[in-house]
């Protein structure tokens, strides 16, 4: 009884991003069958999108060991060996909601098996504890007992009595909402962040986003889907800020949009915007937050430049575009507010030149801006310098507000 | 539960609360220690009203005053420890040793 | 025995277990909501004494007061998880004997007193006679205790505030060492403060 | 009624509203999402069954005791809530003479036991849930209880029947305007929902819930829903008049007003963008406050 009911209920699947030919993952979202859950914890299916480096192995090991009994891994995308079984692998341009489907009603009626952990499940240090109340030490300290110090970091003691302690963790690199292959090693106090280091950088814009423009470098290509292209990727990006500030529901329907667009639909954009901006989308973005200077806007370039006022965009220079009047959209405050109105306009306008368009057709190697930040050169400025001080909430609106070119430009590996 | 015996469970709490005070060196444990021994007695003032006094509305009174001053000692309370933390980094009694000397 | 006697042994135990393991407990969270809990079954006990409106106002500030208790202690304790167990205690034995005598001294005398019998009348409206007795008679007592509660949060607004007409609070401070007569430990205020060339 | 009856009924609320919440939340998204719902009655007990099907999991030497028993108190603390509430003029569970001062210690519980839930699984974002939690569930709390002494000032007493006798005229809605709105917010804090989700939202990964599964989270789940439908039923029976209507029986007054003000709530958590944790603060402290002592005032002036 209890099996069969469940086995009707949307598929809770934890999605960990991977970089190579990595597909796009919310064509999942468009199957009311699949729930795409917050934490390991409440998922039954862990998706592995493309291939993860293999400095992540172990978080994606940790992760799946945090799976509830029973769980299954699944794999999409183009680069798996040939020893994962048909059940749990899909092809990238392959639509997996029915494998996962059939996945999980297996799982669930026992007829695939749970799969075991991967990590051996012990405590990382021996337990050292002596003495009468196994303290193994005498004072406030009392002693090692764990086998390591206190859960505290090794920096200055900042406490005056009305401060909460200082603690240090890792996050990242699979989380929801956080820039696919990013680890940060955090301080925080209480929900503050004090200061942020970079362990393992961003992976850089997914394949599924560039296709068309590595394309136009060989072929002529269409103008229609290099803008459909621009489109989805700036709702995406949306679509992850709209679910930080509570609107998992709107945040949806970008996706699904994107969706759409790629798949040459005729979409609006305006009423999604309409329905962020009723909710409050302005008030949940303080004025001000994530501001970045001139210089670094400069220097990253796309919209980000835009973003700050520069009508920068190598679109104005191709006459495709200069024969539709084309204009560069800009914004002026250069904060997140503005990076996430200038993704709603681009979005609104590569649409609009899809439509007065839908034809024209661009010769190989013609000059077109890309949707995201500038991929060189090197840049002296870390993402981590914007994060301190900020609300644990606020930082993740801060780098979500960047375009994953753009995060790996600030957060290239810091070498100690 | 004759008067009695709450007066019993009372007298309990505030043993527990004067063994608190008098042992842990930590500021705020101390405080919990004197906490406790003003519920023991809010317990006993409660008892007091309700088995001898009929019910006068007095007694009542009595408990909430002291309820305030058991706001009041958390306050202060609190209040010095922070000016003392930020004066002598000393969050234990023993931090404090000015009038020894 | 009757539902009564026996609710009330459930709470004066857990009352006086909770109230014990408070001090036994190697985390402060744990602490200060194990002190909660001593307090609800106090409130609890209140409310079979016929008094409803001062047990659950107990238990409603009491939750709230060991709320803002707890993260008061996780800020000030050096070890506030309690992942690593601890003893800080000092005067064991005396304060052990200390509450044990204050006990059975307090016990002896309830039991040899012979007290009055005069229970509340049942019917009694025990809330509104408070509420008017508050507002009534003793409104200038009870107008005393809401300005002392005033004049308190002012206070220690002022006690703990950092910056005062002199400098900041913690102008010169040391650190406590980790272990007894040792190197003083964590943050070590710049000395003098900014305020050391100031005219006099 | 009897003891036994009214108690069936009691779980019969309970669990029907949590249900009928469940469904709203679905169809609700399902609109915002622009898609068709997914067979809305039953989802919410497949989902149900998965999460029984699913593993009770342990974390790194947890605080054990309080992480399984703050899902439980949880939803009692919702089911008290509910008791308090009159089905008819005869009709209550727990009929308190000091029944606004007791949902006041539920309230204040609820931030206790939803700060244990994230403190007690030792694990990060649970922490950060919990803090975020306190730091917003206590003020909240305050101004949902200058709201519920403003309807008490009109019945003379803190007895929740006696409160819904006073409205025979007119129902406190209309006398307190302003007292409804600030007292829905405590719904959606009490419950962690739409822009009060400060403790278990997706930023923080799921919250004081991101490490729990199985029954656990199932009963936590619940409890959020049930703790949702208290509010909705206090607040029906304190400023709607509760189960006073002409036409139908006490009763059913009681589950339509509960019904309409639960609809309100999930409308109001799809469609308000949550702001960041010190702004709200500042909103609240600085605004709401103000706003209900000044609207305890009115309530005061307009009984004299």
């Amino acid at each position: 009884m209890l099996e069969r009911l469940a086995a009707r209920a949307p598929v809770p699947v934890f999605v960990a991003m991977g970089r190579d030919r990595a597909p796009a993952v919310e064509r999942l979202l468009q199957s009311a069958d699949i729930d795409v859950t917050a934490t390991p914890r409440h998922a039954s299916i862990l998706l592995v999108a493309g291939r993860v480096r293999d400095s992540d192995q172990a978080y994606l090991d940790r992760i799946h060991d945090q799976l509830p009994h029973p769980r299954a891994t699944f794999w999409w995308g183009d680069e798996q060996g040939d020893d994962v079984d048909e059940a749990q692998r899909a092809a990238s341009f392959d639509d997996p909601v029915i494998s996962l489907r059939a996945l999980y009603r297996n799982l669930i009626s026992g007829a695939h098996a749970s799969e075991t952990h991967r990590l051996a499940d012990e405590p990382p240090a021996p337990w050292r504890g002596k003495g009468d109340h196994g303290q193994g030490g005498e004072g406030m300290m009392g002693g090692v007992p764990y086998g390591r110090m206190m859960p505290m970091p090794p920096t200055p003691d900042i406490r005056d009595g009305l401060a909460l302690d200082v603690y240090t963790t890792q996050i990242g690199p699979f989380m929801p909402y956080w820039p696919a292959g990013l680890v940060l090693e955090v301080t925080f106090q209480g929900d503050v962040i004090q200061s942020a280091e970079v362990v393992h950088p961003p992976y850089p814009p997914r394949d599924v986003d560039r296709v068309p423009f590595d394309r136009l470098l060989h072929e002529t290509t269409a103008l229609a889907q290099v803008e459909r292209a621009r489109a989805a990727h700036h709702l995406v990006c949306i679509a992850r800020v709209l679910s930080l500030v509570g609107l998992p529901t709107l945040s949806r329907r970008a996706q699904i949009l994107a969706v759409r667009v790629r798949a040459n639909e005729r979409v609006a954009i305006e009423p999604l915007r309409k329905a962020a901006a009723r909710a409050g989308l302005r008030a949940a973005l303080a004025p001000g937050l994530g501001r970045i200077d001139d210089r670094l806007a400069r220097e990253l370039g796309g919209p980000a430049q835009r973003a700050a006022g520069d009508a920068i965009d190598d679109r104005s220079d191709n006459p495709t575009y200069t024969r539709l009047d084309f204009t560069p959209v800009t914004q002026t405050k250069s904060d997140c507010r503005a990076r996430l109105a200038q993704w709603f306009n681009e979005a609104e306008q590569a649409l609009a030149l899809v439509s007065a368009a839908p034809d024209a057709m661009m010769d190989q190697g013609a000059l077109v801006e890309a949707p995201w930040a500038l991929r060189a050169p090197p840049i002296d400025y870390r993402v981590t310098e914007l994060l301190p001080g900020l609300e644990w909430s606020e930082a993740l609106l801060v780098l979500n507000s960047f375009d994953s070119a753009a995060l790996c430009r600030m957060a290239p590996l810091e070498v100690p | 539960m004759t008067l009695t015996t709450i007066l019993v469970v009372a007298a309990a709490l505030i043993g527990i609360g004067l063994y608190g005070t008098l042992s842990q060196q930590s500021f705020v444990m101390l405080m919990m220690g004197l906490e406790l021994m003003l519920n023991g007695v809010m317990l006993a003032a409660v008892g007091f009203w309700s088995l001898t006094a009929g019910g006068l509305p007095t007694g009542q009174l009595l408990t909430i005053i002291v309820m305030a001053v058991m706001a009041v000692e958390m306050a202060v309370g609190f209040a010095l420890i922070t000016a003392v933390y930020r004066n002598r980094q000393a969050d234990v009694t023993e931090g404090l040793t000015t009038l020894k000397h | 025995m009757n539902v009564t006697d026996i609710a009330f042994w459930i709470f004066a135990a857990i009352a006086v277990v909770s109230g014990w393991r408070v001090f036994c407990t190697d985390s402060m969270v744990r602490a200060s909501f194990l002190l909660m809990l001593s307090f609800i079954a106090v409130g609890l006990i209140m409310v079979l004494l016929n008094a409803p409106y001062l047990g659950i106002a107990t238990v409603f500030m009491m939750a709230v007061e060991m709320m803002v208790m707890a993260l008061f202690m996780v800020m000030y304790m050096m070890n506030p998880a309690g992942l690593n167990p601890m003893m800080m205690v000092h005067q064991h034995r005396f304060s052990i004997a200390a509450g044990v005598f204050l006990f059975a001294a307090l016990a002896g005398l309830i039991i040899v007193t012979r007290f009055a019998s005069n229970p509340v009348a049942p019917g009694t409206e025990v809330v509104a006679g408070l509420g008017k007795e508050l507002l009534g008679d003793s409104m200038l007592i009870f107008e005393t205790a809401g300005v002392t509660l005033l004049a308190t949060m002012v206070a220690s607004v002022i006690l703990s505030s950092r910056s005062g007409r002199f400098g900041a609070a913690d102008t010169g401070s040391v650190p406590p060492p980790l272990e007894p007569g040792g190197e003083p430990a964590g943050r070590q205020p710049e000395q003098g403060g900014g305020h050391a060339h100031h005219h006099h | 009624m009897t003891t036994i009856a009214l108690t069936a009924a009691w779980v019969a609320f309970l669990l029907g509203m949590a249900w009928y919440v469940a469904v709203l939340d679905g169809l609700w998204a399902a609109a915002r999402e622009g898609r068709s719902p997914r067979a809305p009655l039953a989802n919410p007990l497949y989902r149900c069954a998965t999460m029984l099907r699913h593993q009770s999991n342990l974390t790194e030497a947890p605080d054990l005791l309080n992480w399984r028993l703050a899902p439980a108190l949880y939803a009692g603390l919702a089911g008290t809530g509910v008791a308090l509430v009159p089905f008819s003029s005869t009709n209550v569970l727990a009929d308190l003479d000091v029944g606004i001062v007791w949902w006041g210690a539920i309230e204040a519980l609820t931030v206790v036991i939803v700060f244990l839930h994230g403190w007690s699984a030792n694990s990060q974002f649970g922490l950060i849930g919990a803090y975020r939690y306190v730091a917003i569930g206590l003020p909240v709390m305050l101004i949902s209880m200058f709201v519920l002494i403003a309807t008490a000032l009109p019945a003379e007493s803190l007895a929740i029947p006696k409160i819904i006798e006073s409205q025979r005229g007119f129902w406190n809605v209309i006398r307190q305007p302003v007292g409804l709105p600030l007292f829905l917010l405590l719904g959606l804090s009490l419950s962690f929902r739409g822009p009060f989700n400060y403790a278990d939202s997706a930023d923080v990964a799921g919250g004081t819930a991101a490490e729990v599964s199985g029954a656990p989270r199932l009963v936590w789940e619940f409890a959020r829903l049930a703790m949702l439908t208290a509010v909705a039923a206090v607040a029906a029976s304190v400023f709607l008049g509760g189960y006073l209507g002409p036409w139908f029986p006490g009763p059913m007054w009681l589950v339509l007003k509960t019904a309409a003000v639960l609809l309100v709530l999930v409308g109001l958590s799809h469609q308000l963008a949550r702001i960041s944790p010190s702004r709200m603060m500042t909103l609240i402290w600085t605004v709401l406050l103000p706003l209900s002592f000044l609207h305890l005032v009115w309530a005061g002036v307009l009984a004299l």
